[in-house]
């Protein structure tokens, strides 16, 4: 319970203190500390979890089961490893773009403030609250993303706030009409939001309103997956703000926004009695993960093409989360974490690439090998896990994820089949010149923190090889958890 | 030492020959020896743990703990593992002989490559491909089998100065993930019939027709497209040349083989009950990768490129082999089945040595020359004579000559398609003499193009100073051409003992034996019995050997010696190096009589006299060549995907109202579609 | 049902939701930008009397916690705000054309239409006295969207934004008499900081592009040609 | 024992009568064309004369170019050791099948064309480069042609084939008639006569066998000589043999292997006479008309083949 508390509250001190101090020189690894302090929170909250099973807050606001305290964990890993890396590059990218030191103040008021929000979005009982916190996730990431004030950088937060915030609407009509289901059956107001309860009740619930409901959540929370065709702002916000933000937004809050979608479709689920949410989100995930296979191949900006990449992933995984069943579930819970870890290891050997380069632009970085091995063998390995090549983690997920679809829906593998080499090809054909090959004179070598990239890979490929015991009991619990039994 | 020790020290050398490997660039000179040192420990345990299983025909099954949760690795080291772990085994370990003195022209490079880069993806490979064939269940299999691939990814791609080198590792990467996923795909059928990935469940599963055949398809297409069989082979063509020889070696001589073992698990261990129609798909194709394949070859002047091609060829050789076994077993001629699938094997065998060996010479010409292209070299059997030997071996043995080794499965294959008449449906019994017929016109065609290779390489005068300033390579890689050459002439000359020791393989995959291949003893091969068809190989040989050595001998009694004069040049001149054919001449009536294969783009430029026009000052002639493959299947998908992608991108259209408005009416149609 | 039945309170009710629909389309046909800003005030200010009253009829005390809160915040802080922001960047006289404002407004006719046909089956299922007026929220919510889609200026886009709150709001008090405290004051303050950041954007968007209309937005497209396919020639 | 005694007999016998047939060739050649003739022991004397004289070679030549001669004379014998000439059983012909026949030929044909090449002169390039032409495309029509009979046979054995022939009598097979015109057609190309080449020719265009070997002289130059000849004889004794072998001797009693050496005699002589016939009305053929001539014998054995499958063991 302290350790909850503690996950939350931590992130608060900080965001309040670096309201004062953030500008200040040590700033950086204050925000490290504090980092490490909530992994090390959320290690614990974990650790309690697995020992006594899913934990109820006695206010009840608060509900912890395998499935987000796994998420928490890793949201809490990526958040660490990306402090780590944003100290550097930050510092750099100060003396770069001449940035005000305030900026650096909001800067990290709002990294903690994300992450704030992500752990109350993750641990909370409360459908409402859950909404309130992803938009609060929005609210405070708006800023970041415009935080070097280029007209591109503005127009993109701007979209981004926009697109979100409409979309994130739409789940908040959804919410008002799930309470309204809920309210004819469940006794006390306060009650008819809590997740639990309405899991519990779920069979009772109107199923009419809970469709109507779901379409307005899947919209509202799809935008901020990054579902075609509402991703549009995706890759803006992600290109366009400083890297230690697209490292977080894609590794973490696509995921948390996932997650959201993923509670509420099983309250649906256990209402309609039918695979409708199913069939909407497998729909969705295969059209997210056909068309950002084709966008890959026009990127012209490294961080926007990865950007896309996410999106792709993202697809992937609802796809799996909607045809349901353990295997695809287990498969998709593998695939959040080798893609958060993978996908943020990438934008940080990316943004140092982007430093080395002195540009974002494609066509003007190459030989990253020649220049600093460290990230060129950074970017083509991460490059290579991402593309789903054993013995990295992301291939295994595939490869469940593939079987699973052969086993349930033969014919969706060649779409998938398809959708895969295109996505490949696009990827590897920009990754490739900008690897190898003599390298202008242009680009120097940078101080580069590769630690994080090194220690993601790492964790990656270990998951490839081998899932560890403890790790493997807890993805067969969230599965159990999701799809009511487990592959193990 | 028991195979399953053998085994795991096998794979365990090599794994530590990546790690030390990290190191190579601290101190280059000892790690060198140490890593390829390792490399032949583990190529010479791994002959040892195959050449055990195959002559005590067990088989040991073990388990390591990785893989999934409910999955760990399962390995099996059964006769058809142990005759493949043999074949990487050889090659690898005349590699690791020829390794260090190779690899030294890269330590020191000042090229952008890291030289760690090239020994730790070496033996990575190397580990790769030993656990493809050790593996018994879908996960791991797909595991090392994309391992072999990425590992092999960056070796072809170790050169990266080079654009052509960047675009073949693209292109090879490409279609390793394609033919990964569609392999993936088809052991997902097997799974989803047999309820497991471990190659148990999915033997123990009993599909129907149409399922085993989509399995098949799927397995044929991924497997084909990584053997290279024409028209999936684009890579190859690119990919093998471009990588450092010895890797050449290892992809060709290997790799490909690899894919056959993935091949022959999968359809004959795998699938269960056979279908003739597989069979007949797989003979076809073959059929047309064989020919297709030594026809560019002949008009490549890249040697490496040339041997590439060739490579396709006898993956078309193998696989026709393979169609004729099924087809037989299909109609329920097990026997003959049996002996199609031993004149694969043997081919196989075969190949990876010849092969191997051509490309360590190529490496060494490279070496001693720098040169690839053909018409570059010329003269060098004087400048390095034993190379030169081991080269002449290799060639002969890939032309099929008798009576090395490339003859005997070339005859036992012809030997299965004599057997046609004995099926029931005319059709196959007319289409198979055919095939065996293109069988023939390539095998004569493969020797065209080996006289061309060692003709224009090695004999005449030196074309260039490079070839005129050759010098004969270090004792280690004469040793690993050595070594391979003399194993091409043994199995060449003792095919019974040989077949004897495979046909382990089919007694475990068909429960059949072949009749009496080897009942006549070490000297004679008789396949199906005495009097239909034998060949003494010891004997032949002994033959050629007896009689030439007699005429020498008796011509020698009262010869005097021997005048050596300037010859004849027509009188013009003295002869020199420009007056001989080239690689080009030389292919040139082949081009002509198959032209319709190739796109060419032929011009001759005439430089008339400025004051004389009927005076030609000088002719200069062009030609370009590429395989239809190119402009028929591979750019307009490439055009049709970017079409997509280029069309894809007016959804981003950069207004902020479209975006709205697209979420808008995905709202409306779900309501629309919900109620 | 028949609307005789309904006391006066709850008729009230269904006037006022009718008007808070009436000031969307108004919203929706109005091109000048303070005026715009007059119209959302009064949006508020019938959604706070409009909570009121719903209130007052199902006597539920919290409610009327969240009336004052609207009232506060959508009829007096945010429009406040909103004209502050307007003249500070002195743009509080400018008037956007607006293509077709008929063909707007039947579209907003036929989203009402819409918007009703959907939600009648839940409609079917409540028994609250204002239940019919969850069809008018949805449309609210719907209007906002579509007022974004066709307007050019960010100040619009933001008032649209925030009367799709409003229709929220609306939908929460008037399905289920209102969503718990927690909720309500979380979205409450949701609103108020989007508000400020809105205010934020708009001195960065001034300082960038130097202009607040939206279809100057538009340097992050890709409809440009791809890059040369490389790989695929020979 | 006594049939190996016999088979080596056979052999020695094979390369001795080998110039004789040459000689007999030219002679009535001569005489149809109304020329003073050579006698049949001409190349007798003409070998005897080569091995005598020296044998020079270029300066450049390598080991290859001296090893040549005597691969090739090898490979041609053990060619020859396995064709039935006067009496069956053959066991020689158990030790190599008609396969391995062709892959002696063809590796006499690989060596004599890199020698071709050793010197680096351009006619030893330009021989070298259509011999492997006409090869590539001769070859296949050779083994389709024994595969016709080894079909119809069951056996790739050159002795079993025609003893099979032999004891079925006489079988109109209309397989056969394609394929011995086939194997003749194929003959003529591969042993380098009109109209694909003419070995009595040095005009340097039209000649490909002679311009391989342009550089070979004394012994050297004998051996592929007499090669050569004995590949011409190998060639008509299969054709005779393989397709009309009746005379053959069956037992190997003085009266039958006599009979046998004479009916064979007569055969080949009679082949011989044809040859010089066709040779005389043909005219040399441009070497870029030699596959569609090439073709044709392809198309006659696919066609024998064919209806081997299709007529003979019925569908």
């Amino acid at each position: 319970m302290t350790a909850l508390y503690l996950t939350l509250l931590i992130p608060i001190l900080g965001m309040l203190l670096f309201a004062v101090i953030g500008h200040l020189r040590h700033a950086g690894w204050i925000n490290v500390l504090f980092a490490a302090t909530n992994f090390a929170m959320s290690v614990w909250l974990a650790w309690g979890v697995l020992d006594k099973g899913p934990l109820l807050s006695p206010d009840r606001y608060f509900y912890i089961d395998a499935f987000n305290v796994y998420l928490v964990t890793l949201t809490a890993f990526v958040g660490l490893t990306t402090a780590i890396f944003s100290r550097p590059y930050m510092a750099h990218e100060v003396e770069l773009r001449n940035l005000g030191r305030h900026r650096l103040r909001l800067y990290h008021a709002m990294f903690q403030g994300f992450m704030f929000t992500m752990y109350a979005a993750l641990t909370t009982n409360n459908i409402g609250i859950l909404w309130v916190a992803m938009e609060g996730a929005t609210l405070a990431t708006v800023l970041l993303v415009s935080l070097y004030r280029t007209p591109e950088a503005v127009e993109a937060a701007w979209k981004y706030f926009i697109l979100c915030g409409v979309g994130i609407a739409q789940a908040l009509f959804g919410t008002v009409l799930l309470y309204f289901a809920a309210e004819r059956v469940i006794p006390t107001a306060e009650q008819a939001l809590q997740w639990n309860v309405l899991y519990s009740m779920a069979g009772s619930l109107e199923p009419t309103v809970l469709t109507l409901a779901y379409v307005f959540l899947l919209v509202g929370y799809g935008t901020k997956v990054g579902l075609v065709p509402m991703h549009n702002w995706l890759p803006d916000a992600h290109s366009e703000g400083p890297t230690p933000m697209s490292a977080i937004l894609s590794g973490l809050l696509l995921n948390v926004a996932l997650y959201a979608l993923v509670r509420l479709k099983m309250i649906v689920d256990g209402s309609l009695k039918n695979d409708l949410a199913g069939y909407l989100m497998m729909a969705f995930g295969l059209l997210s993960f056909m068309v950002a296979g084709l966008f890959l191949h026009r990127q012209r900006d490294i961080k926007r093409m990865f950007s896309y990449s996410s999106i792709e992933h993202m697809g992937l995984m609802t796809f799996a989360f909607g045809m349901g069943g353990p295997l695809a579930t287990f498969a998709a819970l593998l695939h959040m974490t080798v893609h958060s870890l993978t996908k943020s290891a990438i934008f940080v050997t990316v943004g140092h690439a982007a430093q080395i380069a002195g540009t974002q632009s494609i066509e003007k970085i190459r030989g990253m090998i020649h220049t600093q091995p460290a990230v060129g063998w950074g970017l083509l390995i991460g490059t290579v896990a991402i593309a789903g090549f054993p013995p990295f983690g992301v291939f295994t997920s595939e490869f469940l994820v593939l079987t699973a679809t052969m086993k349930t829906w033969p014919w969706l593998t060649v779409p998938l089949l398809i959708g895969l080499a295109i996505a490949f090809a696009g990827l590897f054909r920009h990754v490739h010149p900008m690897v190898y090959g003599e390298a202008p004179a242009t680009q120097s070598p940078v101080r580069a923190n590769m630690f994080p990239v090194m220690l993601h890979l790492i964790l990656v490929l270990w998951l490839g090889l081998a899932i560890p015991k403890f790790l493997a009991d807890w993805f067969s619990q969230a599965t159990t958890l999701i799809a009511g039994s487990s592959p193990l | 030492m028991s195979p399953l020790f053998a085994t795991y020290l096998a794979l365990a050398s090599a794994l530590l020959a990546a790690v030390v490997s990290l190191g190579v660039t601290r101190l280059p000179t000892l790690l060198r020896y140490a890593s390829f040192l390792l490399l032949g420990l583990s190529a010479a345990s791994a002959m040892y743990a195959g050449m055990s299983v195959l002559l005590t025909s067990t088989s040991v099954t073990m388990e390591l703990p990785l893989g999934l949760p409910w999955l760990n690795w399962h390995l099996r080291l059964d006769a058809l593992s142990g005759f493949f772990l043999v074949v990487i085994g050889v090659v690898v370990l005349a590699v690791s002989l020829y390794g260090p003195a190779y690899v030294r022209t890269f330590v020191h490079a000042k090229a952008p490559q890291s030289f760690t880069a090239l020994s730790v993806f070496t033996a990575l490979f190397i580990l790769g491909m030993y656990l493809v064939v050790l593996a018994d269940d879908a996960f791991m299999f797909m595991v090392a089998w994309e391992l072999m691939s990425v590992a092999s990814y960056f070796l072809v791609a170790y050169q990266h100065q080079y654009p052509a080198n960047r675009r073949a590792a693209f292109l090879y990467l490409l279609m390793a993930h394609i033919a990964g996923v569609s392999i993936l795909l088809s052991f997902g059928v097997l799974a989803g019939a047999g309820g497991g990935y471990t190659f148990e469940q999915m033997r123990a599963a009993d599909l129907s027709v149409t399922w085993a055949s989509i399995a098949f398809g799927l397995a044929f297409f991924g497997f084909g497209m990584k053997a290279g069989m024409v028209p999936l082979h684009a890579w190859l063509p690119e990919a093998h040349p471009v990588a450092p020889s010895h890797i050449s070696a290892l992809m060709s001589g290997v790799m490909l083989k690899v894919a056959l073992y993935g091949l022959i698990r999968l359809v004959y261990d795998l699938l269960g009950e056979i279908q003739w129609e597989w069979g007949l798909v797989m003979l076809l194709v073959g059929a047309i990768s064989t020919l297709l394949g030594v026809l560019y070859a002949m008009l490549s002047n890249n040697l490496k490129r040339l041997l590439a091609y060739s490579s396709i060829e006898n993956v078309g050789i193998i696989l026709s082999a393979l169609g004729l076994s099924l087809i037989f077993i299909g109609n329920g001629e097990q026997v003959l089945g049996v002996l199609g699938l031993i004149a694969a094997l043997y081919h196989i065998l075969g190949h990876a040595i010849f092969k191997g060996l051509l490309f360590l010479g190529a490496g060494a010409i490279a070496r001693a020359t720098h040169e690839y292209d053909l018409n570059n070299m010329g003269g060098l059997i004087h400048r390095m004579p034993r190379t030169a030997v081991w080269m002449l071996i290799g060639c002969l043995a890939i032309a099929g000559l008798p009576p090395l080794t490339g003859f005997v499965s070339e005859w036992l294959t012809f030997q299965v398609a004599l057997q046609a008449p004995v099926l029931k449906s005319g059709v196959l019994r007319a289409l198979i003499p055919v095939t065996a017929a293109m069988l023939a016109l390539s095998a004569a065609l493969a020797a065209a193009t080996f006289v061309k290779v060692f003709g224009v390489a090695f004999l005449g005068q030196p074309r260039t100073r490079n070839a005129r300033h050759a010098h004969e390579v270090p004792l280690g890689m004469q040793l690993a051409m050595g070594m391979l050459a003399i194993l091409c002439v043994l199995f060449g000359i003792l095919p019974s003992t040989t077949i004897g020791v495979i046909d382990a393989v089919p007694q475990l995959l068909l429960e059949t034996l072949p009749p009496e291949a080897t009942t006549a003893g070490w000297l004679w091969l008789t396949p199906m019995s005495a009097d239909v068809a034998s060949y003494s190989a010891p004997l032949v040989a002994l033959a050629l050997v007896v009689v030439g050595g007699l005429v020498y001998l008796l011509l020698r009694v009262r010869a005097e010696r021997i005048r050596r004069v300037y010859p004849w040049e027509c009188g013009y001149g003295e002869v020199n190096a420009r007056m001989q054919y080239t690689a080009t001449a030389f292919a040139q009536p082949i081009q002509r009589i198959f032209a319709p294969v190739w796109d060419l783009d032929e011009e001759i430029v005439e430089k008339r006299h400025a004051k004389q026009p009927q005076l030609v000052e000088s002719i200069r002639y062009q030609l370009q060549r590429q395989d239809k493959s190119w402009s028929r299947l591979y750019a307009p998908i490439g055009m049709l995907v970017l079409g997509a992608a280029r069309r894809i991108g007016y959804l981003q259209t950069g207004s902020i109202h479209t975006y709205l408005a697209y979420s808008f009416f995905t709202l409306l149609f779900l309501l629309w579609v919900v109620t | 049902m028949d609307l005789t039945q309904l006391s006066l309170y709850e008729q009230a009710i269904l006037m006022f939701a009718s008007m808070v629909l009436f000031t969307s389309f108004a919203m929706l046909a109005q091109p000048r930008i303070v005026p715009l800003i007059h119209l959302f005030a009064w949006q508020g200010a019938l959604l706070s009397i409009t909570t009121a009253l719903v209130a007052l009829v199902s006597n539920h005390p919290h409610l009327y916690l969240s009336a004052a809160i609207t009232l506060v915040l959508k009829a007096f802080l945010i429009p406040w705000m909103l004209h502050r922001l307007a003249v500070r960047l002195n743009i509080h006289h400018e008037v956007e054309v607006i293509r077709f404002p008929s063909l707007l407004l039947i579209a907003g006719g036929a989203l009402v239409v819409f918007s009703y046909s959907v939600v009648a089956p839940v409609v079917q299922l409540s028994t609250l006295t204002t239940r019919n007026t969850i069809a008018v929220s949805q449309a609210v919510v719907l209007l906002g969207m579509l007022l974004m889609i066709f307007r050019k200026k960010a100040i619009t886009q933001v008032i649209g934004f925030m009367s799709i709150e409003n229709g929220l709001f609306f939908a929460a008090v008037v399905a289920t008499y209102g969503m718990p405290m927690v909720v309500e004051l979380g979205i409450a303050f949701d609103v108020l900081v989007a508000a400020v950041l809105f205010g934020v954007f708009f001195f960065q968007m001034r300082e960038s592009i130097d202009s607040l209309d939206v279809d100057r937005l538009n340097r992050l497209r890709e409809t440009e040609e791809p890059l040369p396919p490389e790989e695929f020639r020979r | 024992m006594i049939e190996w005694g016999v088979a080596i007999g056979q052999l020695l016998l094979f390369i001795a009568a080998a110039p004789l047939l040459g000689g007999w060739i030219k002679r009535v050649k001569c005489h149809l064309q109304n020329r003073a003739a050579p006698s049949l022991l001409q190349p007798y004397r003409d070998l005897a004369k080569l091995f005598r004289k020296h044998s020079v070679i270029a300066n450049n030549a390598s080991w290859l170019f001296r090893a040549t001669p005597y691969i090739v004379f090898a490979a041609t014998i053990v060619t020859a050791a396995v064709v039935p000439l006067l009496a069956l059983p053959l066991p020689t012909a158990a030790v190599a099948d008609v396969i391995v026949l062709a892959g002696f030929l063809a590796l006499a044909r690989f060596f004599t064309a890199l020698a071709g090449m050793d010197i680096g002169t351009a006619f030893g390039g330009m021989g070298s480069s259509r011999e492997m032409m006409i090869g590539a495309l001769a070859e296949p029509v050779l083994l389709m042609t024994v595969f016709t009979v080894s079909m119809s046979a069951a056996t790739t054995n050159l002795s079993e084939a025609v003893d099979f022939t032999l004891q079925s009598g006489l079988v109109l097979r209309p397989s056969f008639l394609f394929a011995v015109l086939g194997l003749m057609m194929v003959a003529v190309a591969e042993t380098g006569r009109v109209p694909v080449d003419n070995p009595a020719t040095h005009l340097e265009l039209t000649m490909v066998h002679e311009a391989m070997i342009l550089e070979y002289s004394g012994r050297h130059l004998a051996l592929i000589e007499w090669a050569a000849k004995i590949k011409l004889m190998v060639y008509m004794a299969l054709i005779v043999n393989l397709f009309l072998p009746w005379g053959i001797a069956t037992e190997f009693s003085a009266a039958s292997l006599a009979q046998g050496f004479v009916v064979t005699a007569a055969k080949l002589a009679l082949l011989g006479v044809v040859l010089v016939v066709w040779e005389t009305v043909m005219a040399k053929m441009r070497v870029f008309r030699v596959p569609q001539y090439l073709g044709f014998a392809f198309l006659l054995a696919l066609l024998g083949m064919l209806t081997h499958v299709v007529l003979e063991t019925g569908g």
